[in-house]
């Protein structure tokens, strides 16, 4: 049902983990749908994503989705990375299941959130 | 890579002497049961010898077991079925809250025709209170049906109790025993069980196959009609292969009862007592010892059973979970909420099914690698350790809008 | 005694590729398609792809094929899932006296649940008049249902103009086809089906698995309950090695129909031709050239159908009749009633129905042994000759009480 | 379904015809139902069967039933004859599906019919 790019992230998820002097930190979904995903930034001083990682609750989906907005991100500037969306994310996996379309398909959700915070927090 | 079917609650490969004989009224013996001549006569002798073999399992008669498709057709032969014959009577049934979908989809189609449904709750473990049962009877009840083992925890229900207490109001008494036939003692009459339902493909019969006992006097309508098969209860050609695949599977299944149940209730008990010794934050689902020989069920908290399923199966291991995303559907399994789970907890559960192939060494290898998998996906889990839930932003409330 | 096999309408043997289609995913590859592990997903992937071989069969899309267990079962959920899902546009239901059990007997049902059902009669040969059907056609009709080719007497109505009728109306059109699909060429596009019933065992695919396409956008109700398999249109666990049987029995039927119905229609027609020479007395049942191509029906005047068919059994020769002894009821064909035939001629009726494993040499032993048992059987007979019916004393009256 | 005993009768049928001169025939069953016996009869001044033969359109209990009567009364007095019932016909053949008890079974009712005929031409 997955794509073998699904199975990659899902297997080896890149950029595990937490940023302990995050800038930046978005979280969406809950436990009680069964998907919770969580992304730390580090933001530099122009606006550019040194570092990014995540945390996440959930299926394949969700792993494999926050591996991917992660290694998209990574070195881009907030404007760019604020236009990444759930379905780009979804496409550079080469698609998902149409199950999991609306439910686990929220990373982009979560880095957005992550880059709210971040702007809340420098008072932007 | 070697790979390992802990999934035998899901369904069982096909017995190899019941698949060689279905194998063979397919090709050689391939007659219509109905016909005259010598094609037909040699498929009627099959059904005729797998209907006394299905009896036999069940401790019934062969004029009380009526051939269905599987088990969602015999729960709703057993559910319509009484319930249209039986309008006059009454028109309350009484089930519960953990059924399999065959029974509780059923239900509510009848509630729109105008039936009453008493759903009973469970307890902690699964299991049916029978004074909740007493309680819900009325003079309108004209059916109780309650499983007799369920398929995601595994719990045996009071079964006998049960069919006591429908005998004694002069109520039918259904159980789905979809899980238990074939890999549970059943007598139906000891346990005065009215009607119970089967399934093949449950205990290595094929796919497509099931029984419906029907007790001699109790009055059902037929559900599917046509060409007068199965003495009126059930039209449709006669599914031979399906049904001497299915007799020669009850055969076996009676006869390597006893050793069967005991070597997977020593497997599974290890298995229960490895786990709770190796890994920390689970939770046993299912009642600790009133359980199917071969089903463990455990909660991994911080952990969703789709990713445990997957780690599972790239290491060659076949399970299941109640976790909503392995059904499509946003809600995880009815039965462990039923029993007072969270969600977050239901999310994390693991299903392992033991079945008659399974070896030591399968167990060996599953618990080696399950408490590495476990470590892993909960150091990926925002639940687990410091964090805790942050701050908002949930858009998940949308996804409750998207039906599946 | 070498067998012969000429009752391919009542059912046919399993297609060796099919056959082992069928023992692979019922042993090796035995997987519950709605697991997500690997055992699950090559079983979806055999469902997928029997789906599109069987939608490949009637130039439907896999969307539109859903998998049954069966063509009575199909046929029930076509008529009662249209009638329920559409009982608010009207309740009327036109079908026609010649279909099969699975089709009238439903339609009774409906009848008794508030439903209006015109049976069409039909012709000398069998076939619905167009006039007919567009009288009855009201502003409450919702369905109308009419078999592509009858099972008996192997005419084939005309569809086409059926289904031009109906879309013209708005009206859903269902036909089963049961005995036509796989051995007749079909086109849902072309004959403007909305709903078609096919049954794998009618042609080379196992029992207990059969299909119905419902077109894109037709309004049906589930009718069994349960885990919302077949996309919420049939509950149960999928039939995998049914279904991979079902699919490889389509894509050999498709890839092998024009040869097949050519070889099997001059053998038809050769059989028609030399019992005409032969034997006096007769009468072709069915239409003399609208008609399946392995179809083939005769009456045998002052013969019974039953002894004929056991005296062909005896010489190893499987056929069928129309006689009500040799369906355990009292009358004979309802569909021989329907085109106008007495009682009499309807019992010494005898179908052969030809199948692409039938030879020649198979033909050849039929055409020498029949006379010879037709000749018996009339020595044997009151009727024949000169003695016509005597004196009464006829406690055959007593007989119409009892049920079968 | 039938016995062997049963196939042999169909199979064989023993008495099958007309007696040209038959002093008693008994008729039973019609078209419509498919099954039509009728008994030719020969009986002596003595009321002793002395030949007996019969003519059967019907299945293959009707056949069967009919040869297996013939054979039981050949040489048996009218008394005795009379006393053969459908029932006693069918154990004889080893018994009958069940579906063929009631409608096929008819041969002592067609015997019976002939003596009646025998016996009102005699004016008894
Ligand atoms: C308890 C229970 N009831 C009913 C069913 C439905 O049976 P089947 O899959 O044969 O339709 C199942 C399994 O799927 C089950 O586990
Ligand atoms: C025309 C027709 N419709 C329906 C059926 C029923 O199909 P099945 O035997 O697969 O239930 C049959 C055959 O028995 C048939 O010939």
């Amino acid at each position: 049902m997955y794509t073998e790019k699904v199975m990659d992230h899902f297997t080896n998820p890149r950029n595990v983990g937490e940023i302990a002097d995050a800038n930046g930190i978005g979280e969406v979904g809950n436990a009680k749908c069964g998907d919770i995903m969580r992304i730390y930034l580090k933001v530099d001083d122009k606006d550019i994503i040194q570092d990014v990682k995540f945390k996440t609750f959930g299926c394949g989906a969700a792993i494999a989705t926050s591996s991917m907005v992660t290694e998209m991100v990574k070195g881009k500037s907030l404007t760019e990375a604020l236009e990444i969306s759930n379905q780009a994310v979804a496409e550079a996996l080469g698609g998902l299941p149409p199950v999991k379309m609306h439910c686990s398909n929220l990373a982009a959700d979560a880095l957005h959130e992550a880059i709210k915070d971040y702007m809340e927090k420098k008072g932007k | 890579m070697k790979r390992i079917y802990f999934d035998h609650s899901a369904t069982t490969p096909v017995d190899r002497e019941a698949a060689a004989l279905a194998l063979e009224y397919m090709t050689d013996k391939f007659g219509n049961a109905s016909s005259i001549h010598s094609f037909g006569r040699e498929s009627r002798k099959a059904v005729d010898a797998a209907r006394e073999q299905v009896a036999a399992l069940l401790g019934a008669t062969p004029n009380e077991i009526f051939f269905t498709s599987g088990g969602t057709e015999g729960d709703n032969l057993a559910i319509k079925g009484v319930a249209f014959a039986n309008r006059k009577k009454g028109n309350h049934i009484i089930t519960s809250a953990i059924e399999h979908h065959a029974i509780l989809h059923t239900c509510e189609y009848l509630e729109k025709q105008g039936y009453e449904v008493t759903y009973l709750p469970v307890d902690e473990y699964g299991m049916v209170r029978i004074e909740d049962l007493k309680k819900a009877i009325t003079d309108k009840t004209i059916l109780i049906s309650i499983m007799f083992a369920n398929n995601e925890v595994g719990t045996l229900q009071p079964v006998k109790e049960i069919g006591r207490i429908a005998r004694e109001k002069g109520i039918y008494f259904h159980t789905d025993a979809v899980q238990a036939a074939g890999n549970y003692p059943i007598d139906v009459n000891e346990l005065n069980i009215d009607l119970l339902t089967l399934s093949g493909h449950k205990f290595h019969a094929p796919k497509g196959i099931g029984a419906l006992y029907i007790r001699r006097g109790v009055k059902v309508d037929e559900i599917q009609h046509g060409g007068g098969h199965e003495r009126n209860m059930r039209a449709g050609t006669e599914n031979v292969p399906g049904i001497a695949g299915l007799g020669k599977a009850a055969e076996i299944a009676k006869r390597d009862m006893e050793k069967k149940t005991a070597r997977l209730r020593s497997m599974r008990d290890r298995i229960i007592r490895e786990i709770t010794e190796k890994i920390p934050h689970i939770k046993l689902n299912g009642h600790p010892t009133e359980r199917m020989p071969g089903n463990v069920n455990f909660s991994f908290l911080y952990v969703e059973g789709e990713s445990l399923l997957l780690n599972l199966d790239l290491k060659g291991i076949a399970a299941s979970s109640g976790s909503a995303c392995t059904s499509g559907s946003l809600d995880p399994s009815h039965v462990l909420l039923a029993m007072g789970m969270t969600h977050e907890v239901a999310h994390g559960s693991l299903r392992v099914t033991l079945g008659r192939d399974n070896t030591d060494e399968d167990v060996d290898y599953f618990l080696e690698v399950l408490p590495e998998i476990i470590s892993r996906l909960r150091a990926m889990s925002p639940l687990f350790g410091a964090g805790g839930t942050a701050r908002a932003g949930n858009p998940c409330s949308e996804c409750q809008a998207h039906s599946h």
